[in-house]
């Protein structure tokens, strides 16, 4: 064979190669480096633009040159922010309609998911592409309809219409689902065998096998609720009821109709902090719930 | 192509703050002539795989170096080794059919080594008969068996002609009766290429009965090396002695009086020349002869036929091992109704260790 | 993923299937708990004066009943505050009326929210609103008229003993603004559906330092004003003279002044295709192409910003909302401002026929099952509207113009005008003007897609002075084509 | 016996979701159908009485409108655009995460950012950025006020200013802008996904490249990208249907005119037809728009799992 001759060849540009490979091998982590650092900087540059804007004076903000830094900083906007559209209120409005909205959502998620992963039944092919082709359909047109339904069933202005229409959210139980196949089906076999209920098993054996994904889907969900505009402001507008985005919207409105801008970056920057943060202390569980599902075609 | 390992040593940090770092390779020099099939063997933990992964470039040693033949490789990453794997549970790419798998490393030879599109596929062709599975070359991994994807791995390995070939436990995710069949494929494959290939085992059996050469390692640490058979007849200590051999050596509390060796009272063996000492005494199961008027005595547990053997199951207070297990050619008949058995030992498989170091004692019968 | 595929298409299939079962009947129908309205002719028939309104005054008027009325409207919190006041005023005389005020978010937040509600019937009891947002309520008949309501001359007794017809008498009916109390009639069928809470309009400011300075003197035609920008560009051509808030106000008031159709309550509604309006287009546009004016969209930045700069690119004029003054003021240093502002009523294209827009917010009333709401909610609006102490407060709170012409009477407002300047007290004088030009204020007709013909001139204004052209006049004609086919397909 | 019993449990187990989703989904899916096929059907006039006849007037109506096929051309033209980009950069980026320990959850928090805000902010900021002020633009007396902070970055690196959003701007720039736009915010669900993706894969089949000496960008497409092809599928599935109902980051950047200044209404989409219909509260106009929207998803997503059916791997 002519294993020696490649040998030979070797010894030739033995040193070429070494410094070679040594100086690509550092191209390479410094490319990545700049590459990763100049997309950062694109994806930070709104935020600090938001920042930025959100401590000027009404009317530094309503000049025709935008100034780099604040002339006058207004770290008052902040507070006029909290107090103006009562973020307090706001919310601990948000905060239960997130809370209890997720908790009874991921009942919901993981009975299906349960069920489309695990049991037999006919149709079941066709009800989960039924599932996933609702996505499909943009949600304006719903809510007219769904207005009509929440009102009949006398809903207006109460926590229960903010809640029960978005409990059933299909891109988390397709993610459940995939996670839920992974495990294998001996276990169930297995567990079927020495008699343990569905339930049981359920909750002794698939749950906490699929923590990571049920952790990262309870915090996306919350943030869902942090975003939702139209139909809070539709059914539960009162004060008692209303959201953070809502609270947003409509409190920075001057008397001629313009926004006072700079406070409402205030108040979106302050909104944005906690979910900010949730997501910094999580963020392990948010990655390994996303990848155990591994998500197959 | 001869691989030369000088003092090579692998030390991992220990992450924990307090705990001192890990020695997974301590000083190991050793040379491989070219073309030899050298089996790297020792328990779990004892290094072996990493001494592997830093001849392959995968692991950066902390310290010493490696040569292929002339050049030093030491800080060449593993492409420009000229190096072939056989990872343990094979890694092929599942996406690539067996053919795809093969051609890959061919497609990223560079340089003057770039060969034409017809060359690569001629190539694969032959390799994939070499390792005879010239039929599944459109298969995708997962619809193969075990030992096909394994013969596909070593395909995958030998397609690029690498000066040396590379295995890591290539036989244990297979079963029994595969494992043997492989084993003879792997020493076939070697023989015919020339290349120089080494391959790592915690299996003694595999390790002894296709190597040209197998070295004995032990945390970290190289105990013996050398052709299997002097290895196993001539043990440089106890751990060589007990590692090496199915069944196990027999190991015996023993002491050396006046030129005689003694096993509990028995005066079992004259040992010339050997100081006055505790030791410790392995004696190999093919070692004993049936003697009524034997020096050594057992009680006798039980009779197992083997067919062409037959091994005697006795115990021994003396003994180290639960069990004292003789292998006798069937043709002697064993009387078990006495309860007690009677040996008289071959010299050449009586080996005398020192009872602290576990050193070998050399003597003359 | 096969089976997915083919799970697709089955269900396309289904959703097809469905939507020929649809039955017309439509459900919203059976909700609806308005009562069966006597379908006087439609509103968008041509106006006969004495059509008959949709709601009358029970015979005994309000019988003080336990009723609770919901308000929308778009008050800052400091406006809210002002309302407050007045509520507990009101509970003084009607205890038993109890209004829950709310503030839903912008006026289109309002329109969309009211106009869901009431395909389902809970639409609130008051609303703010725009002439275009009632229009649209219309369709479903959903607006109180107020005729019967104004006219009615049935006693009401107060809390406090005193008594009060439940309409309007002549002299409060005398003292509203007659352009702003005729937007409520302008539906097409004579009806008053609105009454005129807070008005605005628009005002020129002007920087009367530089105005001194070089002694330039106001424009009372758009001609002046044409040869007014000339001026001030040879004397800072790095300025833009003149910076025009909004482009579909011009538009329109431009069609009052010149008396050019702009649309109509009755079909066709849009007729502003004309050539009158092509050449003052055509005129404006050569002001933009010479640099002498631009608009806020335009210009990508609030004209007023423009308008107050100090240093750099400003401007020397700015047309814009009364209410807006506060913010066509430049920043005072330590009490200082740097420069005067003074404001003065828009230029005219024929000063015998002075027109200018009327905006800012007017209320309705809506149908409801009990009348008793509608004639509570009725005496809640009358309450705000004919108050001259609430309409003064709310005027200097809000910088919005007051309704009702004796409001300038009343101690506190007059008080305030006489303080007005181009400093501090910017309001007072933008309101000052305003009442100066109180018989010039005009209304466009109202209909379902008149707020889409509003934002189609707009569009057409911005569109014919900035794109480039070889030949202007047809790229007007296109431009003015092409926005009459957009309003005529949005019917 | 056992297998009818285990039947009945799972429907019982779905009993909740199905409940739900019948009401607040299949329902108004059908009542859309209902509307969709009432002649010029408006919830307010149904209030007020009025009846409709039965027919698919909507659809012809909607077919007919001029600028229908470019509301169609954009909502494609951004979609066929944005998912791939936002794919491509959303992989570069979780593979260099994945390949870096310093800062790596520093940048993987970074990046995170953008999903944690408010959409009404982001949208003022981008046009912000974008924005010239100023006027005369194609005149000689052009004047700039600032040419927005884009710009100024462009021309610090010596660039010539681009009139991105402002009248006189071309479409090519508006939708250029739009992309940044939309591709800034799809990213951090896509990394999420991915990175998830990447640190699954089995470490060996790396080191098996690296033996088999093959470069960086060759690892990549040849082992990476196939091995998370499932991950791959399935972004860009959602990202289509995502895409296909842009409206609200196109009112963020141009407001309600839908377009420069010069020209509004001509980055409209099929969301925007839709909401221009609502606003004048004829939702049977809205409703056929909105089935033939569902049905172009459809027929793009049966097309993407095609595809991705041949070349998505074990």
């Amino acid at each position: 064979m002519a294993s020696n001759t490649i040998a030979t060849m070797k010894e030739k540009n033995m040193q070429s190669v070494k410094t070679a490979s040594q100086i690509g091998k550092v191209m390479a982590m410094i490319l990545t480096y700049a590459f990763l650092i100049v997309m950062a900087i694109i994806v930070l540059f709104p935020f600090y633009w938001m920042i930025n804007s959100s401590l000027k004076t009404l009317d530094e903000y309503r000049q025709s040159v935008p100034t780099f830094w604040p002339k006058v900083v207004m770290f008052s906007n902040y507070a006029e922010a909290f107090s103006a559209a009562n973020l307090g209120r706001l919310f601990i409005n948000t905060m239960i309609v997130g809370i209890i909205s997720t908790i009874l959502s991921l009942v919901i998620t993981v009975i299906t998911a349960f069920a489309f992963a695990r049991l037999e039944f006919k149709g079941k092919n066709i009800l989960f592409a039924g599932l996933l082709a609702t996505m499909m359909i943009p949600g304006e047109l719903f809510t007219i309809t769904n207005y009509s339904t929440v009102t009949t069933f006398g809903w207006i202005n109460t926590y229960t219409v903010l809640i029960v229409p978005f409990l059933v959210s299909v891109f988390y139980i397709y993610l459940l689902r995939q996670n839920f196949m992974q495990i294998p089906n001996e276990l169930y076999l297995a567990a079927k065998v020495d008699g343990t209920s569905d339930l049981k098993y359920l909750w002794k054996v698939m749950i906490p096998l699929s923590l990571p994904t049920l952790i990262s889907i309870t915090i996306l969900k919350m943030m869902g609720a942090w975003n939702s505009y139209i139909w809070p402001r539709l059914v539960a507008n009162d004060d008692a009821h209303k959201l953070i985005t809502n609270g947003l919207r409509s409190a920075f409105t001057e008397t001629t109709g313009d926004v006072n801008y700079p406070v409402q970056m205030a108040a979106v920057a302050l909104v944005s902090a906690p979910l900010f943060l949730v997501f910094v202390f999580l963020r392990k569980y948010i990655m390994k719930g996303v990848s155990r599902s591994g998500i197959k075609g | 192509m001869k691989v030369v390992l000088e003092n090579l040593t692998k030390v991992f940090p220990n992450r924990t703050k307090g705990g001192e770092d890990v020695v997974a390779v301590n000083d190991f020099s050793f040379e491989i002539p070219d073309g030899k099939l050298v089996g790297l063997l020792g328990p779990s933990g004892c290094g072996k795989s990493t001494t592997l992964y830093m001849i392959c470039g995968l692991q950066k040693p902390s310290g010493g170096k490696i040569f292929f033949g002339e050049d030093d490789v030491t800080d060449l990453p593993p492409e420009h080794r000229g190096v072939g794997l056989v990872f343990q549970n094979y890694a092929l790419y599942p996406h690539m059919t067996v053919k795809q798998n093969i051609l890959y490393p061919l497609q990223n030879l560079k340089g003057e080594d770039k060969l034409s599109k017809e060359e690569m596929l001629k190539r694969t062709v032959e390799v994939a008969k070499l390792v005879q599975i010239d039929n599944l070359l459109d298969r995708k991994p997962s619809e193969l068996s075990g030992g096909q994807q394994q013969r596909v791995a070593i395909a995958r390995a030998l397609v690029k002609m690498p000066r040396v070939l590379l295995l890591d436990e290539p036989l244990s995710n297979l079963d029994a009766r595969l494992r043997l069949q492989t084993r003879e494929e792997i020493r076939r494959i070697q023989q015919e290429t020339g290349i120089t290939t080494i391959f790592v085992t915690h299996d003694q059996e595999e390790a002894m009965s296709i190597s040209d050469m197998i070295v004995v390692m032990k945390l970290g640490v190289v105990q013996q090396i050398g052709k299997p058979q002097n290895v196993y007849d001539d043990p440089a200590n106890l751990f060589v002695a007990k590692f090496l051999g199915t069944p196990p050596i027999n190991v015996f509390e023993g002491e050396v009086r006046g030129g005689m060796l003694f096993i509990g009272e028995d005066p079992v063996m004259a040992v010339r020349n050997v100081p006055d000492q505790k030791v410790s005494v392995g004696i190999r199961p093919e070692g004993f002869i049936l003697d009524e008027r034997g020096p050594l005595h057992c009680h006798i547990n039980g009779v197992e036929v083997m067919g062409r053997d037959v091994s005697i199951v006795a115990t021994n207070e003396a003994s180290l091992n639960p069990v004292v297990r003789s292998i006798i050619s069937a043709e002697n008949k064993v009387d078990t109704s006495s309860g007690t058995v009677r040996y008289s030992i071959k010299p050449h498989k009586l080996f005398l260790f020192h009872h602290e170091t576990e050193e070998r004692i050399p003597f003359e019968v | 993923m096969k089976k997915l595929l083919a799970m697709l298409l089955v269900l396309a299939m289904v959703m097809g299937l469905a939507a020929c079962g649809g039955d017309p009947a439509s459900t919203t129908s059976a909700l609806n708990n308005t009562p069966a309205i006597s379908p006087s002719d439609n509103p968008g028939g041509n106006t006969t004066p004495a059509a008959k309104g949709n709601f009358t005054v029970p015979t005994n008027g309000y019988d003080g009943s336990d009723v609770t009325i919901t308000f929308y409207h778009t008050m800052g919190s400091n406006l809210h505050d002002v309302l407050v006041i007045y509520i507990e005023e009101f509970n003084k005389l009607y205890p038993n009326i109890h209004i829950q005020e709310e503030q839903v978010g912008g006026y289109d937040d309002v329109r969309d929210q009211i106009s869901t509600q009431i395909t389902v019937g809970n639409q609130p009891n008051i609303a703010y609103c725009y002439p275009d947002h009632v229009a649209l309520y219309n369709l479903a008949k959903a607006v109180a008229t107020l005729d019967d309501l104004i006219d009615s001359k049935i006693e009401v007794t107060r809390a406090d003993g005193s008594k009060e017809i439940l309409g309007l008498t002549d002299e409060q009916k005398a003292d509203f603004i007659e352009g702003y109390y005729n937007e409520g009639r302008q539906f097409g069928d004579g009806l008053m559906y609105t009454m005129p809470f807070s008005k605005s309009t628009e005002v020129l400011y002007y920087n009367k330092t530089f105005f001194d300075e070089h002694n330039l003197t106001l424009p009372k035609t758009w001609d002046e004003m044409e040869e007014l920008c000339k001026q001030i560009k040879a004397i800072d051509p790095n300025s833009i003279p003149l910076g025009y808030d909004s482009e579909a106000n011009w538009f329109i008031t431009m069609c009052e002044q010149l008396k050019s159709p702009y649309t109509s309550a009755t079909e066709p509604h849009y007729v502003f295709d004309n050539d009158t309006n092509k050449a003052f287009v055509k005129k404006f546009r050569s002001w933009y192409q010479n640099g002498l004016m631009t608009t806020q969209t335009i210009y990508g930045a609030y004209t007023s910003g423009l308008f107050v700069a100090e240093s750099g690119t400003r401007s020397y004029m700015s047309i814009g909302s009364s209410a807006g003054a506060t913010h066509q003021r430049p920043t005072a240093v330590d009490g200082v401002y740097p420069f005067d502002v003074g404001i003065t009523t828009i230029p005219q294209a024929d000063a015998s026929n002075p027109k200018v827009i009327s905006q800012g917010p007017s209320v309705c009333i809506f149908q409801k099952s009990n009348p008793q709401e509608v004639v509570a909610s009725w005496l809640f609006v009358k309450f705000l509207t004919t108050s001259v102490e609430f309409q003064a407060e709310f005027s200097i709170a809000s910088g919005y113009v007051p309704v009702l012409k004796s409001v300038q009477t009343v101690p506190a407002y007059a008080d305030f005008l006489n303080k007005a300047d181009g400093g501090s007290h910017i309001s007072a004088l933008s309101a000052k003007v305003c009442l100066e030009q109180v018989d010039a204020y005009y209304t466009s007709p109202a209909f379902n897609g008149s707020s889409r013909a509003r934002t189609e001139v707009g569009k057409l204004m911005s569109k014919c002075f900035s794109s480039p052209a070889s030949n202007e006049d047809k790229m007007i004609a296109d431009a003015f084509e092409d926005a009459v086919d957009e309003c005529e397909y949005g019917q | 016996m056992v297998e009818s019993k285990k039947q009945w449990k799972a429907w019982l187990y779905l009993a909740p979701a199905l409940v739900l989703l019948a009401i607040f989904t299949v329902w108004p899916i059908f009542n859309t159908v209902r509307m969709a096929f009432l002649e010029n059907y408006s919830g307010l006039k149904a209030a007020g009485g009025e009846t409709f006849a039965f027919g698919i007037g909507n659809f012809k109506k909607v077919l007919e409108y001029k600028k229908f096929v470019n509301c169609l051309k954009t909502t494609a033209l951004l979609c066929v655009a944005t998912v791939p980009i936002s794919t491509l950069l959303a992989l570069l980026i979780s593979v260099a995460l994945n390949s870096i320990k310093p800062l790596q959850r520093l940048l993987q928090t970074i990046f995170f950012l953008p999903y944690v805000t408010n959409s009404i902010a982001i949208g003022m900021v981008f046009a912000a950025m974008f924005n010239i002020v100023g006027s005369f633009h194609g005149t000689q007396n052009e004047i700039i006020a600032t040419a927005g902070i884009v710009n100024n970055v462009i021309e610090f690196f010596g660039g010539t200013a681009v009139n991105w959003i402002n009248s006189g701007s071309s479409y090519a720039a508006n939708i250029t802008v739009m992309i940044i736009y939309i591709v800034w915010n799809a990213l951090p669900f896509k990394i999420l996904i991915l990175l998830g993706g990447l640190q699954s894969i089995n470490k060996q089949y790396y080191d098996a490249a690296k033996v088999d000496g093959s470069t960086r960008s060759r690892i990549l497409w040849r082992i990476t990208v196939p091995l998370l092809s499932p991950m791959l599928a399935y972004v860009i599935i959602t990202g289509f249907i995502g895409g296909f109902k842009e409206y609200t980051s196109i009112v963020g950047i141009f407001g309600a005119t839908m377009g420069p200044p010069d020209d509004g209404g001509r980055l409209n989409t099929m969301v925007g037809f839709i909401y221009d219909a609502l606003s004048t509260n004829s939702q049977g106009r809205a409703s056929a728009a909105a089935l033939i929207l569902f049905g172009i998803i459809l027929v793009v997503t049966l097309i993407n799992l095609a595809v991705s059916k041949k070349n998505t791997h074990y």
